[in-house]
């Protein structure tokens, strides 16, 4: 399967998940709506819809959205790629008062198709709890009206951005930025990575672990360590985070009876607390375990910065810790 | 004394010897006239009028206006009736934001647009979708909350939408429907369709933090947009001028560096020919247009307080006075309306209470419509959460599954 | 002890809290800075404070908020209580991304000693999502940095009130709209309720049902049925969401075994996800149940809101449910 | 050919037959004058000078101002060299936002305040925490993240507060700071004092929602604040045009019926003057005043690209040409002050040579200062999560009690 960087994959679901129509408005604060990938075409949104077709104006994050709400609202379909973490919640209002409560306060008759690409800080160091905190995964799991994702790899972008883009309804499509330069196998055709379903990632009977975005990676590396060790681990890395895949949450721990769940989010009301809430009532008996980044904003410092953060070697702590209940 | 519009006509009728003229070229005479005629009883001055009739405006158009204007009016007066005498209605003050008073701002504006133009509004929605041809039937069913009218009961009398007459939407929310109008013109200028994208606010929506930013990208892009400032003293209980540091805020249009026009808001000509050139500019990819329109709602906010049984308006509320509604009232857009029908010899006076006649049994029949229509079904609460239109699953209940 | 209205235990709260400093500043969108109680002189904050003390200048909730974080940095207490629901996203932004993070990132340098009185919609027909829907308490427990308080009675709202000013933190106090025509016993002189403690509203061993804002008069209504048919409930009101009140919860399930949570808010990540997964980790073997608000808007039409809104039949049911299992 | 400024000076001191003039007097002189100068070679007519310098600024004032800008240059030049040769040094390109160009802004609206005067900034912070006279240790322990530094690790180089001094806070937010502090403003206001509230940002921040709801609420309530845009041409690598449909920032100002004021942002006293009338309004209960400084930085957004050790400024940037780089370097703000102190006579090449000297000492002592200084404690990042201190309790570890 070819292989192919983040942005240029989700670019290619754009615009397959378009399709042929040119009724398309892209918006975004950080790039021209260009992407490129060596042995591929540059996509220039440009080219292929025409000079409005993108909308790059300064600094102005409501304004995207407005835009992709907007311009959504006639039929368009849209895409606000605004990149800018730290004004993610200066876009909330458009995005959960506006655009995801439309559709159904209209009886049906407003319909958004567009789609939020929501940056979510890559927790650098040297810049501190604006800049880097991991923390929208909560806020939009909570919206009603909207459907919320978190790819994880260059072939999940690709794949819901076209199921978004397909849906007709507005999305939340979460972009952890620590992943753009995540190169992976992505098909050339168009296909769908089917919005409410979470990927396994991993078989196995002893334990479940359960992440999603900048969680994932710590909860796969882990993993690895423990099958090393014999281990036999089902990693579950939930992909939608509204509507939650129940069913494979539930079905993974009446099989393993334990559930170790790993958040980069604040640990209050991080998605991983849903998850254990949905499995407790389905699963009597089960042992659980959260581990997630404390209730506190990210510093600036390494040190700080990093004694927070979840890394691997918390996984394959907490992993071990319920294994022995 | 300079001649009445009246006298002025039958001057120009006469100098036509005797043949019948049409109003056209009786316009024409009494502008070349170029006497600054009296101010007619509705406050007008008729070579004013003169110059804003514009030949686009047939006398059906103009009847047309007027009809509408009838509509709007009766439609709110009937519900005020209704609410006041009808215990098994099924609707409430707070849900019913009156528009009577600023009839001439909605029916001038959407004059001047296409029906294939897109305007949004806010809760005082009820005026622009008479204005644009909406339905009555289903606007009163849609306030009434039933499963025949507008939105079948999701969302009462704020969140209207008929994409067939060009309203897209209505909305509770001060501020932000003039951003999404102008992502709306931004849509339009991608699909490169002619159409303009128009908002309609008050006073109130001034503070809000979108009117910057709508404003501010719309003349950055030039894009196809109006803004309509319907200025009617008072947003909730609150004079205009506690959160207006300008006295009009068609000033704040410098800022922008784009068009900002004040204008006569009972006066339908005038602020029909404001339109016509903002829509013009528009149209020509020249960029955005805010109108302030002074104006005056006869109710109060929601309708509910200082309402009687077939009386117009509301009195007696603590934050405006009396007089100040029958000051305004002096000056009704609908009386301006149908005198200048009747002084340019369009329609009689017969003719003209016909048309009220009509315009109310079309409300009535409307309101029985709604009356007669079914409540939504209650399990539908579930629905229209994604526009695949199927339910989500029911969480108050202990049985239901959890997959 | 004297019975006190809603409005009127809040003001005394903050003329209480504010103490005798006149470095105070209080911003909002409906009132006028004054509140009446029969056989109370009414509470003036412009007599009391001065003339600037008081900002009311029109539909502006973003700049209420900013007065409240921004005068609160050079050291004065402010109290934003704008009122207005539907504006509660337009305010996020200076809330979540300015005062819940300031004091972290300055290392100590900065606070920020504001009560944020957001409100909740009281859910009223006519209305639908955008003014009727009860959302906002998983937005704020999820913030690390601010606390998060929802009082149910006039006592806790005073005594919350007084306790958040205090603080010298950033408090966000929910106020459920369909509470201001509340009255209740409130003392006159000064009083804290504790930050950071759960009320339990009534004591039992067979079940334990936890709620707060306004799924607390549902969970009361229901529990006094149960205890009429001889079921011994405990019934817990969370009053603080964030830093949650883990030990009373854990606690009082190691006792009873089964744990009902009951939400006003969207399910999905609604408060009770919260309480589960933290008594889940910690109370092997009990029993699950939660219902909420659906994920779904709020819609108009009586019939609609109805069916979703939860009420003491919906909690009866699901404690019975529970308990037979 | 009119005189020059030295030429003039000589002229004076003459007129004063051999007596050793003051500055204040050879200015007096200068203007009565009336002479039309000649351009300096900075580019600043020596008449404008002679208005531009008021009463209040002493000669030792005008020494210090020159002392603050040469500090804050050579602090940005210090950290662009370790940045480039020490492999171990404990910061990044990523946090560093140099200011160099635009030092006449910071010193020149600074000088116009007291020290209880607040001041709040961006990311590109540096120069205001030295114009407003702040600790160059403490600052570079910041950036460097150290336990001793301004928020000790914290909030490196975006988050900085020094009460004491009236540096409020630096953010890393566009937007926002101007809003917080109209908020500062009203209480001020409210506490009575004659403080007045200072926001400094750039032509990035005009398109934010912010920039309406504080001018518009500040001009309504007439507070006192001071709205600086520093128009560096450039938000990160987009032109200024790019978002601004208005050639001019302060024009947007007449939106809001409050003074808009354009300043060359590369001399110090028109800077100075500018804003020494703003804040006499501002102190006066008449309101806000915006004040855009047309200015220019050096280096890019944050400093990496195109730096080279032992030289200023970064050139090969793909969105600027390096001609237009040069071209500000030419009227370089601290050259400009350095030219008119010599000029002035109030100090000698040889004095200005040693001030020089005393930047660069006295900066790299701070640099050496923040390299000796201890990292934070690791578990700290539990703690200043609320104003007690103690931390809240560790989630990331499976062996942590619940509560
Ligand atoms: C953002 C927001 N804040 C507050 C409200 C509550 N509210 C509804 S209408 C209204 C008054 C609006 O006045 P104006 O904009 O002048 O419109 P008018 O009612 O005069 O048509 C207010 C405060 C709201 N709907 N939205
Ligand atoms: C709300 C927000 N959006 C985007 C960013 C990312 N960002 C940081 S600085 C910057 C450019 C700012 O340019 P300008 O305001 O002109 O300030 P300058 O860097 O020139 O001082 C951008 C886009 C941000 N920090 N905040
Ligand atoms: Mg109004
Ligand atoms: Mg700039």
């Amino acid at each position: 399967m070819p292989v192919k960087g983040w942005t240029y994959a989700k670019f290619e679901g754009i615009v397959q998940g378009v399709g042929d129509s040119k009724d398309f408005l892209y918006t975004s604060e950080g790039g021209a709506g260009t992407a490129s990938w060596q042995g591929y075409p540059t996509i220039d949104f440009k080219k292929l819809y025409g000079p409005n077709s993108v909308i790059v104006t300064g600094i102005d994050e409501m304004w995207y959205t407005a835009v992709g709400v907007g311009a959504a609202l006639i039929g368009l379909k849209t895409v606000v790629d605004h990149g800018m973490y730290m004004a993610n919640a200066l876009t909330f209002d458009l995005i959960h008062q506006q655009a995801s409560k439309l559709h159904f306060m209209h009886g049906g008759d407003l319909t958004v198709p567009a789609v939020f690409v929501q940056s979510i800080a890559a927790q650098e160091k040297g810049l501190a709890g604006q800049h880097a905190e991991y923390e929208e995964d909560s806020w939009y799991m909570h919206s009603a009206g909207l459907k919320t994702v978190i790819p994880t790899t260059p072939y999940d972008m690709k794949g819901l951005m076209i199921a978004a883009l397909r849906s007709g309804d507005p999305v939340v499509l979460l972009e952890y930025a620590g992943f753009r330069g995540l190169s992976g196998e992505v098909p050339d055709e168009a296909y769908e990575v089917q919005i409410g379903k979470a990927a396994v990632r991993s078989r196995g009977n002893d334990i479940t672990i359960v992440s999603s975005g900048n969680g994932t990676p710590q909860m796969l590396a882990a993993a690895d360590r423990l099958k090393k060790e014999g281990v036999s681990v089902e990693a579950i890395d939930l992909l939608t985070l509204h509507p939650l895949d129940t069913e494979t949450l539930v079905k993974s721990v009446q099989k393993t009876k334990r559930l170790l769940t790993v958040d980069q989010s604040k640990y209050t009301l991080a998605p991983g607390a849903e998850v254990v809430a949905r499995v407790a009532e389905a699963v009597p008996g089960a042992k659980f375990k959260r581990i997630a980044f404390p209730d506190a904003p990210v510093a600036a410092a390494p040190e700080l910065l990093e004694y927070n953060r979840i890394n691997p070697e918390h996984v394959y702590q907490a992993a071990k810790w319920l294994l022995a209940k | 004394m300079s001649p009445t519009l009246d006298e002025a006509a039958v001057a120009v009728e006469k100098s036509a010897s005797g043949k019948s003229v049409s109003r056209r070229s009786f316009l024409k005479g009494m502008a070349a006239t170029g006497v600054g005629m009296s101010v007619l009883a509705t406050g007008l001055k008729s070579v004013a009028h003169a110059q804003q009739l514009t030949p686009d405006l047939t006398d059906a158009k103009l009847v047309d206006m007027y009809a509408k204007m009838l509509r709007m009016r009766w439609w709110d007066r009937t519900y005020g009736d209704i609410l006041l005498t009808d215990q098994n209605f099924r609707s409430w003050a707070h849900i019913w934001y009156p528009y009577a008073g600023q009839e001439a701002v909605a029916v001038g504006v959407t004059t001047a647009l296409n029906q294939d133009d897109w305007i949004a509004t806010t809760w005082r929605g009820a005026g622009h979708m008479i204005a644009k041809g909406g339905d009555l039937k289903k606007m009163t069913a849609g306030i009434t909350m039933k499963a025949t009218g507008l939105n079948g009961g999701y969302g009462a009398s704020m969140h209207w939408t008929d994409k067939s007459i060009g309203y897209l939407f209505s909305t509770g929310i001060v501020g932000p429907n003039v951003v999404l109008m102008a992502g709306v013109a931004a849509g339009i200028k991608q699909r490169g369709t002619k159409q303009v994208a128009v908002a309609f606010a008050s006073d109130g929506a001034h503070a809000s933090p979108y009117f910057h930013v709508a404003l501010n990208e719309a003349a950055l892009l030039k894009l196809p947009l109006l803004y309509i400032i319907e200025n009617n003293l008072y947003a909730g209980g609150a004079y205009y001028k506690v959160q207006n540091h300008l006295d009009d805020i068609a000033t704040s249009a410098k800022g922008y560096d784009i068009p900002g026009v004040v204008v006569d808001g009972q006066n339908v000509l005038a602020v029909f020919n404001a339109a016509k050139t903002a829509v013009a500019r528009a149209r020509a990819g020249d960029g955005p247009t805010l109108i302030e329109a002074k104006t005056y709602r006869y109710y109060g906010h929601s309708g509910g307080a200082g309402v009687k049984v077939g009386r117009m308006g509301s009195f007696g509320l603590a934050y405006r006075p009396d007089r100040e509604v029958l000051a305004w009232m002096a000056r009704d857009p609908v009386e301006i309306q149908k005198t200048l029908l009747l002084n340019l010899g369009i329609i009689t006076e017969a003719k003209a209470e016909e048309m009220v006649q009509a315009a109310k049994a079309e409300v009535a029949e409307a309101f029985k419509f709604a009356a007669d229509s079914p409540v939504p079904k209650a399990a539908d609460a579930l629905r229209h959460v994604y526009s695949s239109g199927g339910p989500v699953a029911a969480r108050q209940f202990a049985n239901t599954k959890l997959f």
